[in-house]
């Protein structure tokens, strides 16, 4: 395995507050990742840093080895670097279908690619995938109108329609109804294991990310606090401190 | 070519034409700040883009040309046309404005428009498509070789009440309850309510309060220059250039932009000609919006 | 496509030929018709498929206007003696030249529009919301202050255009073909254009831009190319306009800001942003209130379009297209989540 | 006030609406149609214009009518507001023709609305005799439609170049010294005027130093009279119509502006003696026509007379100079009165159009003749300065009645 993201030595601050401080960190190509820490320590700002939403203050982002630190947000998501939103964001006034048709990799499209109308196996291929999180029935439903959950599902299934090869998850199972977290723990594996997708996400629930994550990282008041397996990290006194202290 | 060096020349042969080119054009900055700053007040509280700004000073104008045919005095007349525009402001926002406030930005953009089209239209039915003026007969003041620098009373008394109004706009924001109100709302409108605050009035008092303001500088204007039912279009982009410059909710940046752009465009008009004094105005502003968006570019933003 | 919708199209298509013999007293007003569908459709390219409300469209226009002009009489003459005022000799075009000139003259407009808005478009790509349709309204402003202030093109006197020697019935069912042959051309192409990938990906980049980013799809790419397209069919309109029109001037009739510039937004806001058939729609119940309010409001006209404005904008924005979605969303084939469904996922 | 004017002339409508229906028993009707400003920039012209065609129109119904062979007819216009913009006088003009049937026009306000309709016209091989486009530039298009009364704009401010030249040699200096300062607005009707300065200042060797134009939006002029305060020019020239001439005498008093000779056209429409007095003084203003002329002719009598007996139809005259682009709407309706007549048809478009050519006739306004480009070359400028708020001809010398001040006061 080879790192796909290096993140060295980054800093980010607003006004005075420093949201991070010289952050290092790696993500395996074809591991999923987890990015742990108490509320407000800066984990949602490390990835708007990756993604380009913010300039950084120091430090450097690499992606397959490149630079992206300077790149703008369009730019960086071409190389195939995606991010799915904490709040979602799906189109609304479109239906499931025509969301994921939308999602299709338009990267890899030339513009005279793009003049052509959606094929049959990309519809297929956007079935499927609706079927593949549970949305199969709903897919002629107006977006706006699933539920809370049922759209950070459909956000996950155009984010896998985009064929990244690295995938940033704001906490993906936030605003799920519970009995449907086990099975989309079981998509998320089955994407990076089947579809070979890097995942890197943010999460709160610590069952969830132990279960799944090969390596984690835990931020808090905007610095690495520790990293390792998630064996190490739920038995790292520090960790569990700064949950503890952030209660 | 030629011309324009043939104007620079002049510019270094004679130095104190800089100096009046100046003068005049703060005199005239003076004029627009004051309706740049009513555009940014409704736009910082309401997030109303004002497209009409120009139609009101124009309104405003021809309130106080009104009352002057009729024999009032007319420096009376800009604080009568102060709170007639009030008035018509607070129809205008409870007839239209109340109902695009929630709406998208084009929204307010475009029904701003079509109530400039319409007060534009209706002044040149009542009043006629002339240029109108009131004279003041009051003296001009000479200086400089060759009298170039010329101070009319006229002008340095509408500075003045310009300055006035400006100042006692700021105090009224700054102590009243109602300023405090105003500002608080365009701080959080949300967090407002909540504090029990009723924005619809604050939103009516505010969009009144910048027709006030525009008319009593219109009131200004008459006496100074001429007004015509089509000028106003004119005032309306000199308030959006200064109020993008500047940006929304300062009150000092709006008065600088306003007497650099008033400067500007007066030179502009001294070396290019006075056929693109438009143009500079409508170029400056594109190059104010390309500036900042180059800036935000840095910050990996677009303009918003 | 069914039966009934092939015979309606059809039917569609026959009265837009018959059009000038039905009515040949209207022939102008019925080319003028075209342009305003012409121009409201290439609006809502932007404006209503991908979000950027642009005030200054209007811009192509008068910009083909002058490509067609100056294409047309450099082709034979030197443009300087052309335009100048005081000349006394006569300049005469033959039919052959003339249609030479007309021909490459709109497709010259056209490409130099297109080009042009390629090339500015990263610029103003960059301003979003207000500062967009400001920042256009600015360009288009500009536009004509600086052309009316180059002596070569006429400065403020504008330009006279050649004069088409033959019969008149003749030039003006040229002029009305033209319009409508360019107006069906846009309808069958905008129809496809809105069902490919490119067509969904503007759609997106109007519903949330910044998903849009994030999803990797070229917005800048996108915008520019849908920008060049519509500014090709706006400045191919100009130049037809300028032939239809002979003389025309930079201020009021080339870069006619709040005249034509804002009638094509009036147009599509009156029949529905963001759908095929709206614009069109919109085109014609404008046109015709317009025509019957010039007729019979004389000097009120304007304060009456004035308030058309403000009424569809606030009260009617979504326009007729929008007022029937949302009466009979079966129609369009929107289904949404019922409630209870909702409540128990 | 415009609303004023525009009711006052409904009213003059309706009188002549009563007098004619107390004619229709015995006379038909000819329609002409005219696209005119009513609204826009142009406005205060076009009500001018309008009313001096509405003028006439009632003085030849009472005088009779016009005698077509043995039946007599009175004129009739259906009027449309241009909204002082080319293309919708363009498309005005096709509807009068194509919808309201009218054989006959009447020309709008301004050269550049006449620029804009006159190729319509042309088209449909329509005559248009119109009294308000004065630039050149409408008849180098080789229109054969196309008829103007008056003179061109290259003359108007002609003869001020020469009394300037005169009144440098007179000072003993060579008219080569002489600097001209030129300020015009940016339509076609100012540049021709400016062309036609140019070209005479050239011809005399005369310096320009000052050659600006003037932005439609005009509200301010300071920028123009600094420059001309600092290079001191022996004349400075203005056109503008109305609103330039209103803003030119304004803010040249305001500034202390002390140039020998000021000429500028359109005085007598902007009123510049009632409104602004004293500043006007001085003042050379070019006029097609003035009323202390000695033309005269049977419908209207001498041009003195027109003057009296159309400050009486129009009340809103009373105080002020009649503008000359009312008397010259009036004659525009008067060649067609002459043409009507001569050609013995109403029905015969080019019969008529034939007989518009060959007119050679004198009128009030003065002598009308068409040269084959179609505009009347009989006809002089005049020039006139105010002296005492008085408008006093003065140039060129045939017509003069008073001598120039100068420099002035």
């Amino acid at each position: 395995m080879s790192a796909i993201i290096e993140v060295s030595h980054v800093s980010k601050s607003f006004g005075g507050v420093k949201a991070n401080e010289d952050i290092s960190l790696t993500v395996e190509k074809g591991s999923i990742t987890g990015l742990i820490g108490p509320n407000g320590s800066g984990k949602t700002t490390l990835f708007n840093s990756i993604v380009g939403y913010h300039p950084i203050d120091s430090g450097s982002i690499r992606f397959e080895g490149r630079e992206i630190s300077k790149l703008l947000v369009p730019e960086i998501a071409r190389l195939g670097l995606l991010r799915t939103f904490q709040q979602t964001r799906i189109y609304g006034k479109m239906n499931c279908v025509e969301n994921m048709l939308i999602s299709i990799p338009h990267r890899k499209m030339t513009l005279l690619e793009a003049f052509r109308r959606n094929t049959p196996e990309e519809r297929e291929r956007a079935e499927h995938l609706l079927h593949f999180v549970g949305l199969y029935e709903k897919r002629w439903l107006q977006a706006g109108s699933l539920s809370f959950g049922q759209q950070k599902l459909l956000e996950f299934a155009m984010a896998l329609m985009n064929e990244p090869t690295v995938l940033l998850l704001d906490e993906p199972t936030a605003g799920i109804n519970p009995t449907l977290i086990n099975g989309l723990i079981d998509r998320l594996k089955h994407a990076n294991r089947e579809f070979g997708i890097t995942l890197f996400i943010i999460e709160h629930n610590m069952r969830v990310i132990m279960n799944m994550a090969d390596r984690i990282y835990c931020l808090a008041h905007g610095r690495l606090l520790a990293e390792g397996t998630p064996e190490e990290i739920q038995n790292d006194q520090r960790v569990i401190d700064a949950y503890l202290g952030a209660h | 070519m030629d011309n324009i060096w043939f104007n620079i020349g002049l510019l270094l042969e004679y130095p104190i034409v800089n100096l009046k080119i100046i003068i005049d054009g703060v005199m005239i900055g003076a004029l627009f700040a004051l309706a740049a700053y009513g555009l940014a007040l409704v736009w910082g509280v309401m997030n109303v883009k004002n497209l009409a700004q120009g139609d009101f000073v124009i309104a405003g104008g021809y309130v106080s040309w009104t009352l002057a045919q009729m024999g009032v005095y007319p420096l009376l007349g800009v604080p009568l046309a102060f709170v007639i525009m009030w008035g018509l402001g607070w129809v205008i926002y409870k007839t239209v404005i109340t109902r695009v406030i929630e709406r998208d930005l084009f929204t307010s953009l475009l029904a701003t428009f079509g109530l400039a089209i319409m007060m534009a239209q209706i002044m040149n039915l009542i009043f006629g498509s002339d240029t109108q003026s009131v004279d003041m007969h009051w003296p001009t003041w000479r200086l400089g070789e060759l009298g170039i620098i010329e101070l009319p009373a006229a002008k340095v008394v509408g500075v003045v009440m310009a300055a006035i109004l400006a100042i006692g706009v700021v105090l009224f924001m700054k102590k009243s309850r109602m300023g405090q109100a105003i500002r608080a709302t365009a701080q959080d409108s949300r967090a407002a309510r909540v504090l029990g605050i009723d924005t619809e009035k604050v939103y009516a008092f505010t969009f009144a309060l910048n027709a006030a303001i525009c008319g009593a500088a219109g009131a200004i204007i008459v006496m100074i220059w001429v007004i015509q039912p089509f000028y106003g279009i004119t005032y309306s982009v000199r308030a959006f250039v200064i109020v993008t410059a500047a940006g929304l909710g300062n009150l000092p940046g709006v008065i600088a932009a306003g007497l650099g752009i008033g400067a500007a465009e007066q030179y502009g008009a001294h070396i290019f000609g006075i056929g693109y004094q438009q143009a500079i105005a409508v170029v400056l502003l594109l190059v104010v919006l390309f500036y900042r968006l180059m800036r935000q570019r840095r910050l990996r933003q677009v303009l918003q | 496509m069914s039966m009934r919708k092939l015979a309606l199209y059809g039917a569609l298509l026959l009265l837009t030929v018959a059009a000038p013999f039905l009515f040949p007293a209207y022939q102008t007003q019925l080319a003028t018709l075209w342009l305003m569908i012409i121009v409201a459709l290439t609006w809502d390219m932007t404006g209503g498929q991908m979000g950027y409300n642009s005030l200054g469209n209007i811009f192509f226009y008068g910009t083909g206007m002058y490509v067609g002009a100056v294409i047309t009489i450099t082709l034979y003459f030197p443009l300087a003696e052309y335009t100048d005022a005081s000349r006394s000799e006569t300049f005469t075009f033959t039919p052959e030249m003339y249609f030479t000139g007309m021909v490459l003259g709109t497709l010259g407009a056209g490409l130099f529009c297109a080009l042009s808005a390629y090339a500015i478009g990263p610029l103003f790509f960059g301003l979003r919301g207000p500062y967009f349709a400001i920042g256009t309204l600015g360009l288009a402003i500009a536009a004509g202050e600086i052309v009316s202030n180059i002596d070569i093109l006429g400065g403020g006197q504008g330009i006279s255009m050649p004069v088409y020697g033959g019969d008149f019935e003749v030039f003006k069912k040229i002029i009305y073909y033209v319009f409508a042959a360019m107006g069906v051309v846009l309808i069958v192409f905008l129809s496809w254009f809105y069902q490919t990938r490119f067509g969904k990906a503007i759609n997106a980049i109007r519903d949330d831009e910044e998903k849009a980013e994030a999803m990797g799809i070229h917005t800048l790419r996108y915008k520019l190319v849908t920008w060049a397209i519509s500014a090709f069919f706006v400045g191919m309109a100009g130049s037809i306009s300028a032939f239809q029109l002979i003389h025309f001037e930079p201020l009021e009739t080339a870069y006619q800001t709040i005249n034509l510039g804002i009638f094509m937004v009036v147009c599509v806001l009156l029949g529905g942003k963001g759908t095929l058939w709206g614009p069109v729609i919109g085109a014609i119940l404008f046109h015709v209130f317009k025509e019957v309010t010039w007729n019979y409001l004389l000097g009120w006209q304007w304060v009456a379009l004035g308030a058309l404005i403000v009424v569809i904008v606030v009260f009617f924005q979504d326009g007729l297209m929008g007022w029937l979605r949302h009466r009979k969303p079966e129609w369009f084939g929107i289904r949404v989540e019922s409630r209870e469904a909702r409540a128990s996922a | 006030m415009t609303l004023r004017i525009g009711l006052m002339s409904f009213t003059a409508a309706a009188a002549l609406a009563l007098a004619g229906a107390a004619a229709a028993e015995e006379c038909g009707t000819i329609t002409l149609g005219a696209a005119i400003s009513l609204t826009g920039k142009y406005a205060t012209n076009g009500y001018h214009t309008q009313n001096g065609y509405e003028f006439a129109i009632r003085k030849i119904a009472e005088a009779g009518g016009v005698k077509v062979g043995d039946k007599c007819y009175n004129f009739k216009v259906i009027y449309y507001d241009d909204e002082s913009k080319g293309d919708r006088g363009a498309t005005l003009a096709e509807r009068l023709i194509n919808q309201d049937g009218v054989q006959y026009m009447l020309g709008p306000y301004s050269s550049g609305l006449t620029a804009a309709i006159a190729p319509v016209t042309e088209k449909y091989k329509i005559p248009m005799v119109e009294a308000e486009g004065a630039s050149r530039s409408l008849f180098n298009k080789g229109y054969r439609y196309l008829f103007a009364v008056l003179s061109t704009s290259e003359q108007y401010l002609a003869s001020a170049v020469d009394l300037a030249a005169l009144m440098a040699e007179k000072s003993g200096k060579s008219p080569s010294d002489v600097k001209v300062a030129v300020a015009v607005e940016n339509d076609p009707f100012s540049l021709d005027v400016r062309a036609g300065v140019i070209e005479d200042a050239e011809g005399y060797g005369m310096q320009i130093v000052v050659d600006e134009k003037l932005p439609r939006d005009l509200s301010d002029m300071t920028a123009i009279l600094t420059k001309v305060k600092l290079v001191r020019p022996d004349l400075l020239v203005v056109s503008g119509h109305s609103k330039g001439a209103a803003t030119a005498v304004r803010q040249i008093a305001e500034q202390g502006v002390s140039v020998p000779m000021i000429a500028m056209t359109h005085c007598e429409a902007a009123d510049i003696v009632g409104n602004f007095g004293e500043a006007a003084e001085g003042i050379l203003c070019s006029t097609q026509w003035a009323e202390t002329l000695k033309y005269e002719d049977p419908i209207f009598g001498s041009a003195a007379n027109y003057n009296e007996e159309f400050k009486a139809a129009f009340p809103e005259y009373a105080d002020r100079a009649v503008p000359y682009q009312a008397a010259q709407a009036s004659a525009a309706v008067l060649v067609y009165k002459d043409a009507f007549e001569r050609a013995g048809t109403v029905d015969d478009r080019e019969a008529v159009r034939d007989a518009i050519a060959a007119t050679d006739m004198m009128t009030f306004y003065g002598p009308i003749k068409f040269d084959e480009t179609g505009k009347n070359i009989a006809k002089p400028m005049v020039l006139r300065q105010i002296q005492n708020g008085q408008y006093n001809v003065v140039a060129p010398p045939e017509f003069a009645s008073h001598e120039l001040i100068w420099p002035r006061p």
